[in-house]
C-alpha cells in the first residue's frame, strides 16, 4: 500500500510534466520576431481604442492608404480618393472583394461604422475633423469635413487607423483586440498572450496587398511569432544565437557587433521619433523657467550620440525629427549643450553651489526625481542624464517604473523629470504631448498656457493647406521651445536586424516604417 | 489510519488558510491610498467605480467585504486585471502551466539527482568524493540563482549555442532554467539525504539488521532509505512553494512566463487583483506542499500517523 | 542588570569562547580572515577605491580589465573595481543591518512565544510557519514592490524575510531550556518571568541564534543582490553587487567582467560566511541544537 | 562450538582490544563481564564480523566456529552465518527494531533469508517462535509496529529474531541493561531456558556479576580491552584471584543490604587512548605496587581458571 501510493504519485507527476512539455518546434515556415523596446506593453490589438500598438497590428489590420518612405501616399483598401478644392469633402473608392477574417465583407458601411467608433476614445483626434460619413454605394464613401484637414491622409495611414470588422468589434466590446482581433490584413491573430507572445497565421484569402509590397497576395511565411522580450540585450542575444529571426529595433550599441556577424544583416531606416526629457512645469523648482532652461543646457546631446550610440543617429535639438519641415525653427530656440551658461542661470535663479556638489537654496537641496520606464535603453540613457545633471549641481534620483504603468504615474503628477521617447513622424505630435487637454499624460510637462493653446488650435484646426499647416505648426513648435518644457536628447535610427541564414527581407524597405507591407515579402531561405 | 490523519491535517489547514487569505485580502487596504483606487485603473469613470463598489460590496464593512471577496475567489472569480484588462483567472490559467512544467521538472531533477548524490556520498565514503560533495553542496546553496543563470546562458547559449537564450518554446528552453533551479535543490536534497543516511546508519537497529545476515544493499534500500526519506520528503514538500514562487528570478532572467513573473509584473504595474490571485495560488501551493509532505511522511512513519494531531 | 548589559555580557562570553575556537582550524582562518578583510575594505572604501565609483567616462565604456582599470569598466565607463569595493559597503551594511533587525525582532517574538506558550504561541507560530514556507525572495520582492524600491525598503524586506527563521529558532531554544532542571527550579522558586527570560533563558539561547544570524548574513547578501538585480535595491548611481549585474544579459557578451566580478564577490563572500559559520557551529558544538528548529 | 583465541581489534592506530580468549560449547553459557568500555561489546562485534561497520578491524588471533576460522571468512559466507548460525541480541531493545516496519516482516526476514522459506512459511514460523517465547497472540503482534510495544516485549522480539533460523550460538550483549528489574529477571530466565531446551551455546555479555552467577557456566572478566581472569563460575566466585574480579563480586547486592552496590569501584575505566602501562588496572588497584606500573602481568593458571595479576597467588589467599 505504502509503496504503491508513492509510485502512483511519482508516475502521476511524470505524466503531468510530460504532458506539459509542449514542443512547438520551429519549422522553416515559422518566423519569430522580437518587438523593439518602444513597442512593448501593448495590451490590446484594438486600433480604435488602444494607446499603444505594436508592429503586429499592421499585419492584422489594413488601412485605407499607406505612406511610403518619401512621405507619398499610396492606395490600399481605398483604391482611389478625391478631395474637394475647399478641403471640406473627401470621397474614397473602396477595393472590391475584400473580406474580414471572420468572412464579413469590407464595404462602405464598415468604414462608416469604423469612423464613428472613435467617438470618445483617446484616438478621437484622428477623425475629429470628419463631421459625418456618407455611404454613397457599396464601395464608395464620402467624408464630410467640419474643417479642412491637410493631415487626413497621414492619419488614415497610421497604425491607429487599421480597420476592424464591425461585426466583431460590436460583438466583443472591450474584449476586441484581446480575445480576438478581426481585420482584413494578411495575417490573422491566432493567439495573444499578453506581455509574452503574439502568434499570427497567414490569411490564405489575402489578395489585396498595396503597391508597397512586391507580393500583393497571401504572405510567404505561414506563421509569425512576435515575442515581447523586455530586455533588449536578451533580444540581441536571441538573434545572435538563432532564437529569433528578426529583431525590430536593435539597440544601437549592439550594431557594431551585429555588423561583424556573417549571418546577421542590418537595415537602417530614418528614425521616426526622438528621446527626450519632459520637465514638469508645475513641480518646483521647475516652475521657474530659468531652472528649466538650465536643465536643458546640462545635457550633452553630441556626447551622448558619440559615446553611447556610437555615432549612429543624430542629436535632437527640438521636439520633431529633422526630416519634418516644422523642425526648422529659429536656430536660437534649439536646445544646445552649455554647462557654463546653465550654471549662470541656476545662480540667477537662486540655486548656488553647495559643498557636496549639489546646489542649494537656503536649506533646500537641488534634488529632483527622474522617472523612466524599465527598458534597457531608457534606463541606460537615464543614468547618463543623471550624471550630466550632477555636473551642473542637480541631484537626480532615478525611479524606474513598469513601461505600461508609467503613464499612470504621470497622470498622478508625481514626477519632476522623466526620460522617455516617442515614435511619430508628424508634427501633430506637438498637440499630443503639449495640449492642455491631456495633462499628465501625454502632456507629461503638465503645461497649460493660453497662448500655447491658441497656437495649438490654429495649427490643428485652422490650416486649410499643407503649407499653412507647416507654418502654423512651426509657430507652435517655436513657442513650445521658448517655454523650455522638455530637453531634446537623441534622434535614433530605426535599426532592423535579421538572420540572413533564415529569412530574406525586402531591400530597400518601402514605407515609412518596417511593418505589414514588408512582412508579406519576407521569405524563408531554403 | 492514513485517511484519518489526512483528514486531521486538512482540518488544521482551515485556520491557516483563513489567516493567509485575510492577509492577502488586506493587501489593497494596507497600501497607501484609497483601496478602490488600488483596484481601478487611473482615470476610470465614476460609473466604473460605482460598478466595482457594487460588485465587491466595497461600501459595506470590512468583514462583509472579506466574505464577498473570498466567495468570489472560491468561484474562481479573481476579478479583472487593471492593466492587462482581462479576467485575472485567464492570466493565471495562462501562466500556471509554465510554472508547473518548470517547477515539476526542477522538482523531479533536484529530488532524483539530489537523492542519488546524497546516497552515493553517504555510502561511498571516499575522501576525494567527500570533498567534492561538500564543495558542490556549498556552491549550490550559496551561489545566487540569477548569477548562475547568467553564467549558464553565457556558456551554453552564447558560446555553445545548445539552448535558447530565453523564452518558453519547446523542451530546449526548459533545460537551463531547470538546471538553474535544480542546482540549489540538488545541493539541498543531497545534503539532507546524506545527513539523514549517515544518521540512520548510526541507529542501533542497523547493527541488528546486519546481524540478521542481510546484505548491505538490502539494508540500504529497504531500511535506511525509508529513514533517510523522511527528512527529504519534508524538505521537498517545503520546496514546492520555493520552486513555484522562488522560480521568479529564473523566470525573469530567462524571460519565461509563469506565476512568478506574472506576480513580478503585476507588482510593477500595481495590478493588485493579479497580485492577490498570484499570492493565493502560491499560498495554495505552499499549503498543498506541506500537506503532501506531512501525509507522505505519515504514510512512511507509523509513529507520526498515531500522533493525535 | 539591564537588558543591554545582559546582552553584552552573553555576547562577550560567546565571543571569547567561540570566535577564537572557530579561528583554530585552517578553514576558519581563511574564511574569517577574508571576512575581516572585506569589512575593512568596506569601511575604508573611499581610500582604497582607485576611482570615483560614480564618475562616468562614456568614451571609455566597456573597457576590458587592464591598467588603470584593473577589473575593466562598465557600460558608462565607470571603474568596476571601485564599484565592487563600494558595493561591498552596500551589500554588507544592508545585509548586516537587516539581519540585526530581524534577529532582535525574531528573538523577542520567539522568546515570548516560547516562554508564555498558549494561544499567543500558536498565533505567532502559525504566521511564522507560513512565512517560513514562502521563498524569502518572494516575501522581500512583495514588500519592496509595495513600499517602493531603495536601500531602506530592501533592508526591511530582508529583515522580514528572515524573521520567521529567528523566531522559530529562539522559540525552540527557549522551549528546550524551559524543560531543563535548573530553569524549572528557578520557576518553582517564584522568580519573575522577565528575570527568568533575561537572566537564565536568553543567555543560554543566544549562541545558536547568533550563529544562525551569522549564516543569515550570507543569505541576506544573496537576497540583497537579487533585489538589486531586479533593480529594486540600490538606485543608480549607488553601486551594489546585485545592481551591478542588472545591466542586462547582453553585458555578458559585451563586457562579461561587469557581471562576473560582482558575482564572484557575492559568491566568495557568502561561501566565506558559510564556512566560518560552520566552524562556529563546530566550535560551539551546537549542531544538534540547530537541527531541532 | 565457538572458540576465540588471542583476539585483537584495532581502530586505526589505537588497539582497544587485545589478547582475548574464550570458548563455549553447546548447552553452555559463558559470561563476559566488565564495566562499560572494557571491550565486551567489541568482542561481540568481532565474533559477528561486524567490525568494519564501525570502522574497526581484527589485528590478530582466531575466531573458530564449527571448525572454520571466521577471521578469514569472506563477507558473503559470513552473511550466511550471521542470523543463521550465530544470533545476536543487542543491548537496547528500544532502538533495536526498525521503527518504520511491522514486527512480523522484521522477524520473517531471518527465516526467509536463512531457511529459504516463503512468506507464509516464515510467518508461521515467526508466530511459532513468538509463542515459545511466551508472547501472547503472536499473530496480532506481527501486525504491530515497534513503538506500540513495551521494552520487555521488544527484547523478546529481538530474541525471536536471533532464534528464528535455529542458530548454534547466541550472543547476548547486555540483553537486560535497558529493562525494568522484573523484566530483567524474566528475560534472563528465558535465555537460560533456551540454552537448555535448544542446546545453544550462549555468550552472555554483562556488567552484572549477579547475572553471571545465576546463569553462566564459565566467565571471562575483562578490563581495558583485556581478559584479566577466566574460569568456571564456581571457581571464580569461590576464589577470585584478580583484584578487579574481587571488586566486581563485592558490588553484587546481597539480600536486602543494597549499599554495597552503590559503593562501586573507585576511579574510572581508562579510555582507549590512555590505557595505562603495565597492569591496566593498577591505578585503581588497592594493592598495586611498583612492578604493576611497569610490567604487564601474565596469566597465572590454576586448574581451569587463570588470572592476570602479579599477585594472583597472594590475592586469593586474602579474599576481599
Amino acid at each position: 500500500m505504502r509503496y504503491s501510493t508513492k509510485t502512483q504519485l511519482l508516475t502521476g507527476s511524470a505524466i503531468v510534466a510530460a504532458g506539459l512539455l509542449f514542443s512547438t518546434h520551429a519549422t522553416a515556415q515559422d518566423v519569430s520576431v522580437a518587438f523593439s523596446a518602444s513597442e512593448l506593453g501593448a495590451t490590446a490589438y484594438n486600433p480604435v481604442a488602444a494607446s499603444t500598438l505594436n508592429t503586429a497590428t499592421s499585419l492584422i489590420f489594413d488601412r485605407l492608404v499607406e505612406q511610403d518612405a518619401d512621405q507619398s501616399f499610396h492606395p490600399h483598401l481605398a483604391s482611389s480618393w478625391e478631395e474637394t478644392s475647399d478641403g471640406m469633402s473627401w470621397t474614397f473608392s473602396l477595393l472590391d472583394g475584400v473580406t474580414f477574417h471572420d468572412g464579413t465583407p469590407f464595404n462602405a458601411e464598415a468604414v462608416q461604422f469604423w469612423i464613428a467608433s472613435y467617438a470618445g476614445t483617446e484616438n478621437e483626434y484622428l477623425v475629429e475633423a470628419i463631421g459625418s460619413v456618407d455611404v454613397i454605394d457599396e464601395l464608395t464613401v464620402r467624408f464630410n469635413m467640419d474643417r479642412p484637414e491637410p493631415n487626413l491622409l497621414y492619419n488614415l495611414a497610421s497604425a491607429f487607423m487599421g480597420i476592424p470588422s464591425p461585426t466583431a468589434f460590436a460583438e466583443l466590446g472591450d474584449d476586441f483586440g484581446v480575445t480576438a482581433a478581426i481585420g482584413t490584413g494578411p495575417y490573422e491573430l491566432q493567439s495573444f498572450e499578453i506581455g509574452l507572445e503574439t502568434v499570427l497565421v497567414r490569411n490564405e484569402d489575402y489578395t489585396w496587398g498595396s503597391d508597397l509590397s512586391e507580393n500583393t497576395n497571401a504572405g510567404h511565411i505561414e506563421t509569425f511569432t512576435f515575442r515581447e522580450i523586455p530586455d533588449q540585450s536578451t533580444a540581441f542575444l536571441e538573434l545572435r544565437t538563432g532564437g529569433i529571426d528578426l529583431l525590430l529595433g536593435v539597440p544601437t550599441d549592439f550594431l557594431k557587433i551585429l555588423e561583424a556577424e556573417a549571418n546577421i544583416q542590418i537595415i537602417q531606416m530614418p528614425g521616426v521619433g526622438i528621446s527626450y526629457m519632459p520637465i514638469n512645469v508645475t513641480a518646483p523648482p521647475f516652475d521657474n523657467i530659468l531652472v528649466r532652461q538650465a536643465t536643458g543646457m546640462a545635457i550633452d546631446q553630441d556626447g551622448i550620440v558619440a559615446a553611447i550610440y556610437n555615432g549612429v543617429g543624430a542629436p535632437a535639438r527640438n521636439f520633431l525629427i529633422s526630416s519634418l519641415p516644422e523642425a526648422n525653427v529659429d536656430p536660437s530656440l534649439n536646445v544646445m549643450y552649455d554647462p557654463a551658461r546653465a550654471g549662470e542661470l541656476l545662480d540667477q535663479a537662486g540655486w548656488v553651489m553647495g559643498t557636496d556638489g549639489v546646489r542649494v537654496m537656503g536649506d533646500e537641496r537641488l534634488s529632483v526625481s527622474l522617472f523612466t520606464a524599465n527598458t534597457t535603453e531608457l534606463t541606460r540613457l537615464t543614468q547618463v542624464v543623471q550624471a550630466q545633471l550632477a555636473e551642473i549641481g542637480m541631484e537626480a534620483i532615478i525611479t524606474v517604473f513598469d513601461s505600461s504603468t508609467i503613464r499612470d504615474e504621470y497622470r498622478n503628477n508625481a514626477h519632476q523629470l522623466a526620460v522617455r521617447s516617442y515614435d511619430w513622424n508628424n508634427s501633430d505630435i506637438l498637440d499630443w504631448f503639449f495640449s492642455g487637454n491631456r495633462l499628465g499624460y501625454p502632456n507629461v510637462s503638465m503645461w497649460e498656457d493660453a497662448e500655447g493653446q491658441r497656437l495649438n488650435d490654429v495649427a490643428m484646426t485652422e490650416s486649410a493647406t499643407s503649407a499653412e499647416r507647416i507654418a502654423n505648426f512651426t509657430a507652435y513648435h517655436e513657442y513650445v521651445l521658448s517655454q523650455h518644457l522638455f530637453v531634446p536628447i537623441y534622434q535614433p535610427t530605426q535599426n532592423i536586424a535579421f538572420n540572413s541564414d533564415a529569412i530574406t527581407v525586402p531591400d530597400p524597405v518601402r514605407g515609412a516604417r518596417f511593418r505589414g507591407q514588408s512582412f508579406v515579402d519576407i521569405k524563408v531561405v531554403e | 489510519m492514513i485517511l484519518r490523519y489526512t483528514f486531521m491535517r486538512l482540518l488544521m489547514l482551515i485556520p491557516v488558510s483563513f489567516s493567509i487569505s485575510v492577509v492577502i485580502f488586506m493587501i489593497v487596504y494596507l497600501l497607501p491610498g484609497d483601496p478602490i483606487d488600488n483596484l481601478l485603473r487611473v482615470g476610470s469613470s465614476a460609473e466604473d467605480r460605482a460598478e466595482l463598489v457594487a460588485r465587491y460590496g466595497l461600501d459595506r464593512n470590512l468583514i462583509v467585504q472579506y466574505f464577498v471577496w473570498i466567495g468570489n475567489m472560491f468561484r474562481g472569480e479573481f476579478g479583472e486585471a487593471i492593466v492587462l484588462r482581462r479576467p485575472v483567472a485567464d492570466l493565471v490559467a495562462q501562466n500556471l502551466p509554465y510554472s508547473l512544467t518548470l517547477g515539476g521538472l526542477a522538482f523531479l531533477f533536484s529530488s532524483t539527482v539530489g537523492m542519488a548524490l546524497g546516497t552515493i556520498s553517504a555510502v561511498v565514503r571516499h575522501p576525494v568524493l567527500d570533498r567534492f560533495m561538500r564543495g558542490f553542496i556549498l556552491l549550490g546553496s550559496t551561489v545566487p540563482g540569477f548569477w548562475l543563470a547568467l553564467l549558464l546562458i553565457l556558456f551554453f547559449s552564447v558560446n555553445l549555442g545548445w539552448f535558447p537564450v530565453s523564452g518558453a518554446g519547446g523542451w530546449t528552453s526548459l533545460v537551463l532554467p531547470v538546471l538553474t533551479i535544480g542546482f540549489g535543490g540538488v545541493a539541498l536534497v543531497a545534503r539532507v539525504t546524506r545527513v539523514a543516511l549517515l544518521d540512520a546508519q548510526r541507529e542501533d537497529f542497523v547493527t541488528l539488521l546486519h546481524a540478521k545476515g542481510l546484505s548491505s544493499g538490502t539494508i540500504l534500500l529497504r531500511h535506511l532509505m525509508p529513514h533517510a526519506l523522511l527528512p527529504v520528503v519534508t524538505i521537498l514538500a517545503l520546496r514546492i512553494g520555493w520552486i513555484l514562487g522562488g522560480a521568479v528570478t529564473v523566470e525573469f532572467v530567462f524571460g519565461r512566463p509563469g506565476l512568478g513573473s506574472l506576480l513580478i509584473r503585476a507588482l510593477g504595474q500595481r495590478d493588485y487583483p493579479v497580485v492577490q490571485a498570484c499570492l493565493l495560488m502560491l499560498a495554495l501551493a505552499v499549503m498543498l506542499g506541506t500537506l503532501i509532505g506531512d501525509v507522505a511522511q505519515a504514510s512512511m512513519d507509523p509513529r507520526i500517523r498515531e500522533k493525535k494531531t | 542588570m539591564n537588558v543591554s548589559q545582559m546582552a553584552i555580557r552573553s555576547l562577550d562570553a560567546f565571543a571569547r569562547m567561540s570566535i577564537g575556537r572557530a579561528f583554530a582550524s585552517g578553514i576558519g582562518i581563511v574564511a574569517g580572515g577574508f571576512l575581516i578583510l572585506l569589512v575593512l575594505v568596506a569601511i575604508f572604501a573611499p581610500w582604497i577605491a582607485p576611482f570615483d565609483y560614480a564618475a562616468q567616462n562614456l568614451l571609455n565604456a566597456n573597457a576590458s580589465p587592464g591598467w588603470p582599470h584593473l577589473l575593466g569598466t562598465d557600460e558608462f565607463g565607470r571603474d568596476v573595481l571601485s564599484r565592487v569595493i563600494f558595493g561591498a559597503r552596500t551589500s554588507l551594511s544592508v545585509s548586516a543591518t537587516a539581519i540585526a533587525i530581524s534577529m532582535a525582532a525574531g528573538m523577542t517574538l520567539g522568546a515570548a512565544a516560547g516562554y508564555f506558550g498558549g494561544v499567543f504561541e500558536r498565533a505567532v507560530m502559525t504566521v511564522v510557519d507560513l512565512t517560513w514556507s514562502f521563498p524569502d525572495i518572494l516575501i522581500a520582492l512583495i514588500f519592496v514592490a509595495i513600499i517602493g524600491p531603495g536601500l531602506t525598503s530592501t533592508t526591511f524586506a530582508i529583515a522580514i524575510a528572515y524573521l520567521a527563521q529567528f523566531t522559530r529558532l529562539t522559540r525552540a531554544q527557549i522551549v528546550r531550556l524551559k524543560r531543563e532542571t535548573f530553569i524549572e527550579a528557578t520557576i518553582n522558586l517564584g522568580a519573575k518571568p522577565s528575570h527568568i527570560l533575561l537572566r537564565h533563558l536568553m543567555p543560554n539561547a543566544i549562541a545558536p541564534v547568533i550563529v544562525v544570524g551569522m549564516l543569515a548574513i550570507g543569505d541576506g547578501i544573496v537576497l540583497e543582490a537579487t533585489l538589486g538585480f531586479f533593480g529594486l535595491g540600490a538606485q543608480p548611481p549607488t553601486p551594489s553587487w546585485g545592481a551591478m549585474m542588472s545591466s542586462g544579459t547582453a553585458q555578458l557578451f559585451l563586457s562579461p567582467w561587469v557581471i562576473i566580478f560582482p558575482g564572484v564577490a557575492v559568491a566568495v563572500t557568502v561561501i566565506a560566511v558559510n564556512l566560518f559559520g560552520d566552524e562556529l557551529i563546530r566550535a560551539l558544538d551546537i549542531r544538534d541544537r540547530l537541527r531541532g528548529a | 562450538m565457538l572458540s576465540v583465541r588471542d583476539l585483537g581489534v584495532a581502530f586505526g592506530a589505537v588497539e582497544p582490544l587485545s589478547g582475548v580468549s574464550f570458548s563455549v560449547d553447546k548447552g553452555e553459557t559463558i559470561g563476559i563481564v566488565g564495566e562499560s568500555g572494557s571491550g565486551k561489546s567489541l568482542t561481540a562485534m568481532s565474533v559477528m564480523g561486524l567490525l568494519p561497520l564501525i570502522g574497526g578491524r581484527i589485528t590478530g588471533g582466531t575466531i573458530v566456529f564449527d571448525g572454520q576460522d571466521l577471521t578469514k571468512l569472506p563477507e558473503r559466507a559470513y552473511r550466511k552465518l550471521r542470523g543463521g548460525k550465530i544470533g545476536l541480541i543487542t543491548q537496547n531493545p528500544m532502538t533495536s527494531l526498525d521503527p518504520l516496519k511491522k514486527i512480523g516482516p522484521q522477524v520473517d526476514d531471518v527465516a526467509r533469508l536463512h531457511l529459504g522459506m516463503n512468506a507464509n512459511e516464515a510467518r508461521a514460523r515467526t508466530e511459532e517462535i513468538l509463542g515459545t517465547l511466551r508472547i501472547p497472540e503472536p499473530a496480532l503482534i506481527c501486525d504491530r509496529y515497534p513503538h506500540q510495544m513495551s521494552g520487555g516485549m521488544k527484547q523478546r522480539i529481538v530474541i525471536a529474531m536471533a532464534l528464528a533460523a535455529d542458530p548454534d550460538v547466541l550472543i547476548a550483549d547486555e540483553p537486560t541493561t535497558a529493562l525494568d528489574v522484573t523484566v530483567q529477571a524474566q528475560i534472563i530466565r528465558l535465555l537460560d531456558d533456551l540454552v537448555k531446551q535448544r542446546d545453544l551455546a550462549l555468550v552472555l555479555i554483562t556488567h552484572d556479576m549477579s547475572v553471571v552467577a545465576q546463569t553462566c557456566d564459565k566467565v571471562v572478566v575483562m578490563y581495558a580491552g583485556r581478559a584479566v581472569e577466566y574460569g568456571p563460575v564456581e571457581a571464580i566466585f569461590d576464589r577470585p584471584r584478580h583484584p578487579y574480579t574481587q571488586a566486581l563480586i563485592a558490588c553484587i547486592p546481597r539480600g536486602l543490604d543494597d549499599t554495597a552496590r552503590l559503593t562501586g569501584i573507585e576511579g574510572t575505566v581508562p579510555t582507549v587512548i590512555n590505557y595505562p602501562k603495565g597492569c591496566p588496572f593498577h591505578p585503581r588497584c588497592p594493592r598495586a605496587e611498583a612492578i604493576c606500573a611497569t610490567d604487564p602481568p601474565t596469566f597465572s593458571v590454576e586448574g581451569d581458571s587463570a588470572a592476570a595479576c602479579h599477585f594472583a597467588e597472594v590475592a586469593h589467599a586474602q579474599p576481599a
